[in-house]
């Protein structure tokens, strides 16, 4: 039976999406610390305002993240979220789970928490959702000795890697996103856990220019996957999609009658580069105008593919807007191999040099993008060791303010006025 | 054994991370990573990958609140047991996906799947509306200037039959962030919802002196709007700050800095909606979200505005766009002045730019279509 | 015979183009001064550094403007050239002249100047080139009182206003150009000839938006005509056009075989809004969906023209880099009526509006444009009176940040802490 | 009569205003101001308009100097009034027009200018190079970082053939200006010649405080680079400024302001080339020119680099583009590093803006072209 009333919440039981309010009723059955998640919430909805205190540091021994300490403004009434702690648990790579796995994880959860979780966070971790302060190290005893799995990140840490599921179930994906991305993040459990930079850093991995881990969007490292070689043509098939044999887009677009296939409007008009063209019942594509925008591809699937020599489109500097305005990721490296081979050699050399410097130049709470825009481009590019080259920018720059330096100038910036008065009087 | 309060530090094992992707990938899956051909979604929520072996691999999509129990991780497991050899997935957008290896193997699932009531909608594939990724709202955050959850809630009741469908001229991805901090892709997305606050902080000057970093506190602010100051606590002058309040605009960042700052409040919070962004590099470039909507109340339970106001741009969206037209590239291609007008979106100042990088925003050309908003130039 | 040798500058006397030195060479015959301009400039030419002074103030009695003061820092080798002062005279609007007014003219220069002049300067005075301090009121007394001219534009005052040439020879003018700039450049004498301004002030003004006074990219007040009925067309043109039996782009582009004209990839697709398509052999124009960017009329001026309802666009704001980098001229009023019946009231009122508010808050040397940018355009436009409108941006804000004023927020921006901690302990 | 220095008040005239226009109309263009239907360049240099009365006007548009003598004019005078009753105009970029109320007056007209040698050139309408719009340089200016005439006459000489025809794509635009003062729309040019300094500004302390107001020069620096500062002259300790040579830009404003802060430098000073503005709205809105040669040396007296270098720019552009392209609408259709390699210009991280609205040029995109740039990431 209900603890508390929730006449506001209880409106949100109907309709067709599935609802959060009835799920935490049933788990409030067991787990009674629920009834107090809803009564807290539900006087949230009454008086339109959060009921959580600012912040909160708590966490486990020796680690600087993966806990985010959470207590109620309105304890008395709601003792059972007076605690109310975030659990950060790193997720496997691509977000698959063994049932097995996966139970004995909600198992660990019932011992030690409130019964609620998210699957998953907004960054990639599984939050397991509210849990009081004397939990927190059985909760990671319990985690990593029985499970094998360890906490993720947050403070001014690197952030739990994501990555979008690549080459285990998608056709496009340029180089192993799961297996880099698994890789990197093992190799950096100090930096996860340990905070040591100026503020919070993220890497996300995408096997292709969709971008399905909207990596361009939130991470400070963004490795979006392409090639250098063209595109690949199954001639027959795109005469398939030319008689309406296949579907446009993969079936994307079934729910609605668009008409006739038509490749002119559908693909080639929709080029960005308009680098494609039809001749004498074949698709030609002048792949050295591509730019590889993946919308030919995405629209005849069975037809096109990705070349085969591939790589990733390496940008720096997404974040969201606190302070300066959000940023997307900017294109630093055009191609990278990305191979666990050499086990992501370059990448890392890469990831590193960053680090170095922002490490030292960055200040307290700037994204490393805040500290690109700071020195700007130019300035980044050089210690990067990068030679600036036009895929840099989308356009060059329209105001005529460079600074040159001293040994770029005959005869440096010292000048003595004395002489040059002598030739031109005052 | 377990945990020793006693010895904390005996046995400790850390610096795991997380347990290495390839024991969860069903079989299918294993065996034919990196080979898939291609690929085609057969309804909305289904997609069918082929390999290049020959092998098949069925996904069924399904939404999920993403606030989930305990309770509702095991039905999955157990519809995961139950159909799909012990396997499943998360997808980027908080969609659980269970995945068979044989057609014969789908139905049984969807009804499996459709006798649990409305716990696993099938849908999110292709050009419709997939799951809202968003954030933790009055659930658990400090900070929001809205709810999360409650808000995803009534917004996917209501375009719900756009997750079951494919009938949008693309995909259309609706992001959610309860503030400023946009914990999220919202800042690139087609729709977002936003929680924006309008009052500035208030000073708890008792509790600063405790809690706060004075110079940091000062330095947070992007604006300078937050000063050092003088107050009186208990007839004790102590130091502190105060906030030139027609300067703020209510980011946030001082609070985060020091608790004593609180900005919340059940008249000023609410939703701004933000919309034309996309994270793809399909066809045209990443592009930010713009702010159209600058405020709509926190009207709870079910923010019949926001609802409303979704519905509205979705709907125009869907009759107006081309075939594989994002929002956004529906948006620049007919003008922003006419997307207005098509959504009966109210124009205001709000929607100008007047932060950084404003200039490269203003409309310096005499190119511009007549709308409703010119009319009083034109009568 | 020569007063300096030039081995430099004569090189510059060969080639095609129409040759400054030659000519200065032979007004050098009857003006001996210009010996020493052309002196002065081979010295140049070999130090590769000009040698001219910093400013010097100058003037006629009354006026703040019209002269540029200039000295050599070389005087003793060119003493012809020791006091070098331009004079600015106001040209008639569209630069039209009558041989025996420029003769007059050049009588006086003759007399009281170095002999050579810019026809014209880049704000568009005519600009007579060099003369001695104590000419300058004797000049302006034989301007003023033999030929009815003045001086024009210098300082921070109003410049001289300029305009394409108009109705009087373009088939596309929307209003009466040169009309509008005289009678503007007559009420605000006071304005041009007497610094009362933060800064320099522009108006030009331009018949459509082909914009050949660039007037956009110039001024701070740009008034550019445009049209809200629809495009005129002659369908019977058009089918002419279509036979090639007229020139594309009235004859602009006969010098090379582009190939027979193609309505449909030179008019039709160039639309930038895509308005146009072509039915029953008929073109046909969604005019509502049209942004006026002429370019289809431009491509067939026998077949389309500007609509009959017309007026101008009226932006604001354009300025050179310093400090803060170009800017072209805002969008402002989208349409406004521009006729002499009512003495251009419309317009006058609107630029006094930003006048009295510039005079007031602009800083010492701040354009206008930038006095915009550092207020924000949504203040600009309160302060002008204007409702915002989505035209008066290309695309709304990405960023969240928006500045909410007291009085808009229930409740306003006063709160008592106290009462809030009752309901949220701290 | 004339001016009496005695009693410089006694009959002053002051703010006439120009002379009415009106005045100097031609017959036909009075006659048939506003009643013009359509125009048609006959050949390069030769336009027709054609009025709804019937009449038609033709004009010859003829480059010149711009700097030019009295004699000049007066020969301009002697043409006008042998041809064209008297009247002619100038255009808004310094060619003079002769017009005639009648076709067979065009040919004697034509032949007369032919026979004044290389005064009176023929062209600058249509699709190819018009007069270049230009400045002061060393004939009259204190600040340029190069001369105006010079170049605009070694620039114009190589490009002589496309003042004479029309074979590019769409009119090109060319303007000079001899400091980034920029007087002229060197900012929205298809290519721009613009004089650039290197050097920061010396500080002729012996002056400073005689011809500065040192508040107004240390303000005046945009990045303030301009610092108060101490100095020995002649043993006295005086007020001046200094500067920080690692934040100065060489925008000389600092100079404008404060005589006694001189920057000009032979080796420092020469000449930057920016491309693809425009002012037109026509197709696409006006558009800033961009930086893509940040520096050739100011090898008078004719400029080869500077030359060469436009031309270079001019036949890519003349080969790429497509018909009605303008310069920047093409370097956009094929990329930037397109612009870069199809112009054989050599790319430098000078072309990449660091200032205020920086990012956003950035690319934020995976979309590129690889090039001849990219050729050491894919061998
Ligand atoms: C839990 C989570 C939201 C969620 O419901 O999923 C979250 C929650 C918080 N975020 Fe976040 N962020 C979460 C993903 C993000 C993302 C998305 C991402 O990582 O891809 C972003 C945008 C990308 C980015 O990093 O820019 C994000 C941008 C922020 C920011 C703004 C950072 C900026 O540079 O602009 C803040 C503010 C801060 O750091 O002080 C912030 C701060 C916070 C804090 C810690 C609040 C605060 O003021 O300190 C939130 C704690 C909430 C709570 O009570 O648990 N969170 N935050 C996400 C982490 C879960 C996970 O580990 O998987
Ligand atoms: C499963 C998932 C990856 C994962 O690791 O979890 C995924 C999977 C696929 N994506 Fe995606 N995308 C997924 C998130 C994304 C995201 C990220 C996001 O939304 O936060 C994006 C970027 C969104 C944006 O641009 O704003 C994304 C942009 C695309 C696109 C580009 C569409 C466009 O035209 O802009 C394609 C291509 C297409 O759909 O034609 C694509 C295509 C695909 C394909 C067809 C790839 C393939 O061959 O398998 C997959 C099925 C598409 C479908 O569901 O319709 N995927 N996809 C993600 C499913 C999210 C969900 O539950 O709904
Ligand atoms: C003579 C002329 C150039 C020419 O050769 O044609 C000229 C010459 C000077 N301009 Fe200019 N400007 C001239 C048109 C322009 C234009 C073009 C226009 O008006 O359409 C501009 C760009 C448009 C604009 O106003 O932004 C222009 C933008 C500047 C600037 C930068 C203003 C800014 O806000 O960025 C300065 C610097 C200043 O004011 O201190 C400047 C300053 C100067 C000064 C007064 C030099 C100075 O540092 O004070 C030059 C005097 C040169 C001399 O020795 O005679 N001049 N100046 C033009 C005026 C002739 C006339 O009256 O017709
Ligand atoms: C005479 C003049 C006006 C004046 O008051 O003096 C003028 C006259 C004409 N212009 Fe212009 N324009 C004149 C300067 C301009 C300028 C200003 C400038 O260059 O500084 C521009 C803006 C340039 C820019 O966009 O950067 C200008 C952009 C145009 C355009 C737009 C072209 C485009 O596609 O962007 C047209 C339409 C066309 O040519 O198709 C045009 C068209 C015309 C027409 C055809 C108008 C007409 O029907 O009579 C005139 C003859 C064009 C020709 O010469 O090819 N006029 N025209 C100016 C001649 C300058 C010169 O001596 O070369
Ligand atoms: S980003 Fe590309 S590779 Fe990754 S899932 Fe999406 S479409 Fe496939
Ligand atoms: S990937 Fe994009 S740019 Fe390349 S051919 Fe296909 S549609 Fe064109
Ligand atoms: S968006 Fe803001 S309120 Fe929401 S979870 Fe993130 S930090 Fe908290
Ligand atoms: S909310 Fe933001 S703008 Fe307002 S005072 Fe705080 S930090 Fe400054
Ligand atoms: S701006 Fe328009 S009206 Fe004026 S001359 Fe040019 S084309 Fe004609
Ligand atoms: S004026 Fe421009 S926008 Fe209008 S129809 Fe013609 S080409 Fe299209
Ligand atoms: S551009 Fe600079 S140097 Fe040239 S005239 Fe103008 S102010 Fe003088
Ligand atoms: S030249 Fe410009 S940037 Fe350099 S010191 Fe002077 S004002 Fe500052």
């Amino acid at each position: 039976m209900a603890k508390h009333e929730t006449p506001l919440l209880d409106q949100l039981e109907s309709g067709p999406w599935p609802s959060f309010v009835t799920d935490l009723k049933r788990q409030a059955e067991k787990k009674p610390e629920c009834w107090d998640i809803l009564g807290q919430v539900e006087l949230s909805y009454k008086d339109r305002i959060t009921h959580w205190k600012h912040g909160g540091i708590v966490g486990v021994f020796g680690y600087g993240g993966g806990i985010v300490g959470r207590y109620s403004d309105v304890p008395k009434q709601f003792p059972g979220v007076e605690h109310f702690h975030t659990v950060r648990v790193a997720q496997p790579a691509s977000k698959y789970y063994s049932t097995k796995h996966l139970r004995h994880l909600m198992e660990i959860w019932e011992k030690h928490g409130s019964g609620m979780t998210n699957f998953h966070g907004s960054t990639g971790d599984i939050i397991l959702l509210g849990t009081r302060t004397e939990h927190l190290e059985p909760l990671f005893w319990d985690l990593t000795h029985d499970l094998n799995q360890d906490l993720g990140g947050s403070g001014s840490n690197l952030r739990t890697p994501a990555n979008c599921l690549g080459q285990s179930r998608c056709e496009w994906s340029c180089y192993d996103t799961e297996e880099c991305c698994h890789q990197l993040t093992i190799k950096y459990q100090d930096e996860i856990h340990r905070p040591a930079f100026p503020y919070k850093f993220k890497f996300k991995f995408s096997g292709c220019p969709n971008d399905c881990v909207a990596a361009i969007a939130r991470s400070d490292v963004a490795v979006i996957g392409t090639w250098k070689d063209n595109i690949r043509i199954d001639q027959a098939a795109v005469k398939e999609y030319i008689a309406g044999n296949y579907p446009s887009n993969g079936g994307a677009h079934s729910g609605r009658d668009w008409g006739k296939f038509d490749i002119q409007k559908e693909v080639v008009d929709l080029c960005p580069t308009k680098c494609m063209w039809m001749e004498g019942g074949e698709l030609k594509i002048d792949d050295k105008e591509c730019t590889r925008c993946m919308h030919c591809i995405n629209v005849m699937p069975r037809a096109l593919r990705p070349g085969v020599d591939t790589g990733a489109t390496v940008c720096v500097g997404a974040k969201a807007p606190i302070l300066d305005g959000a940023q997307f990721a900017t294109l630093i490296v055009p191609f990278m191999k990305i191979s666990a081979d050499n086990e992501f050699e370059e990448l890392i050399e890469f990831i590193e040099k960053i680090w170095d410097w922002w490490m030292e130049v960055g200040k307290n709470r700037e994204r490393v993008g805040e500290t690109m825009q700071r020195v700007g481009l130019p300035t980044f590019l050089s210690i990067m060791g990068v030679d600036p080259i036009p895929q840099h920018v989308k356009e060059p720059r329209s105001n005529p303010y460079v600074f040159w330096k001293d040994e770029e100038v005959p005869g440096g910036f010292e000048r003595d006025v004395e002489e040059f008065r002598r030739r031109h009087a005052a | 054994m377990g945990y020793n309060p006693d010895k904390p530090m005996d046995g400790r094992i850390s610096d795991l991370g997380p347990p290495y992707y390839e024991q969860f990938h069903p079989p299918v899956i294993k065996e034919n990573k990196g080979k898939w051909l291609w690929h085609e979604i057969l309804k909305p929520g289904i997609l069918m990958h082929k390999s290049e072996t020959g092998a098949e691999v069925y996904t069924v999509r399904c939404g999920t609140a993403r606030l989930m129990s305990i309770e509702h991780v095991r039905e999955i497991c157990d519809i995961a047991d139950k159909h799909c050899d012990g396997f499943l997935r998360f997808t980027t957008r908080n969609n659980v996906e269970f995945m068979v290896d044989d057609k014969a193997k789908v139905q049984p699932l969807l009804d499996d799947l459709a006798s649990r009531g409305n716990k696993f909608p099938v849908g999110g594939t292709g050009a419709g509306i997939t799951n809202i990724v968003h954030t933790q709202g009055w659930v658990h955050c400090h900070t929001p200037a809205t709810d999360a959850s409650g808000v995803v809630k009534a917004v996917m009741d209501e375009l719900f039959d756009y997750f079951t469908s494919m009938t949008l001229p693309a995909q259309c991805r609706i992001a959610l962030a309860c503030c400023l901090n946009m914990c999220g892709a919202v800042h690139a997305s087609d729709i977002a919802i936003l929680g924006v606050h309008r009052k500035p902080p208030m000073i708890d000057h008792s509790r600063i002196t405790g809690v706060c970093e004075l110079p940091l506190a000062i330095a947070s602010c992007p604006l300078g709007a937050v000063k050092p100051a003088k107050a009186t606590v208990e007839g004790k002058e102590i130091k502190t700050v105060q906030v030139n309040v027609d300067r703020c605009m209510f980011c946030g960042n001082c609070y985060t800095m020091c608790p004593a700052m609180p900005l919340a409040d059940p008249e000023g919070d609410g939703i701004a909606i933000l919309v034309g962004g996309k994270v793809s590099n399909s066809r045209s470039m990443p592009k930010f979200s713009k702010l159209v909507i600058p405020f709509l109340p926190n009207t709870t339970p079910r923010w019949p505005e926001t609802v409303a106001a979704i519905k509205k741009i979705l709907e125009a969206y869907a009759k107006g766009a081309k075939k594989y037209e994002r929002l956004g590239e529906w948006a620049e291609r007919i003008g922003w002045e006419k997307f207005f007008e098509e959504c009966e979106i109210p124009f205001t100042d709000k929607s100008i730019d007047d932060y950084r990088l404003a200039y490269d925003t203003w409309r310096t050309s005499t190119q511009f279509k007549y709308t409703s908003h010119t009319a009083k130039y034109t009568a």
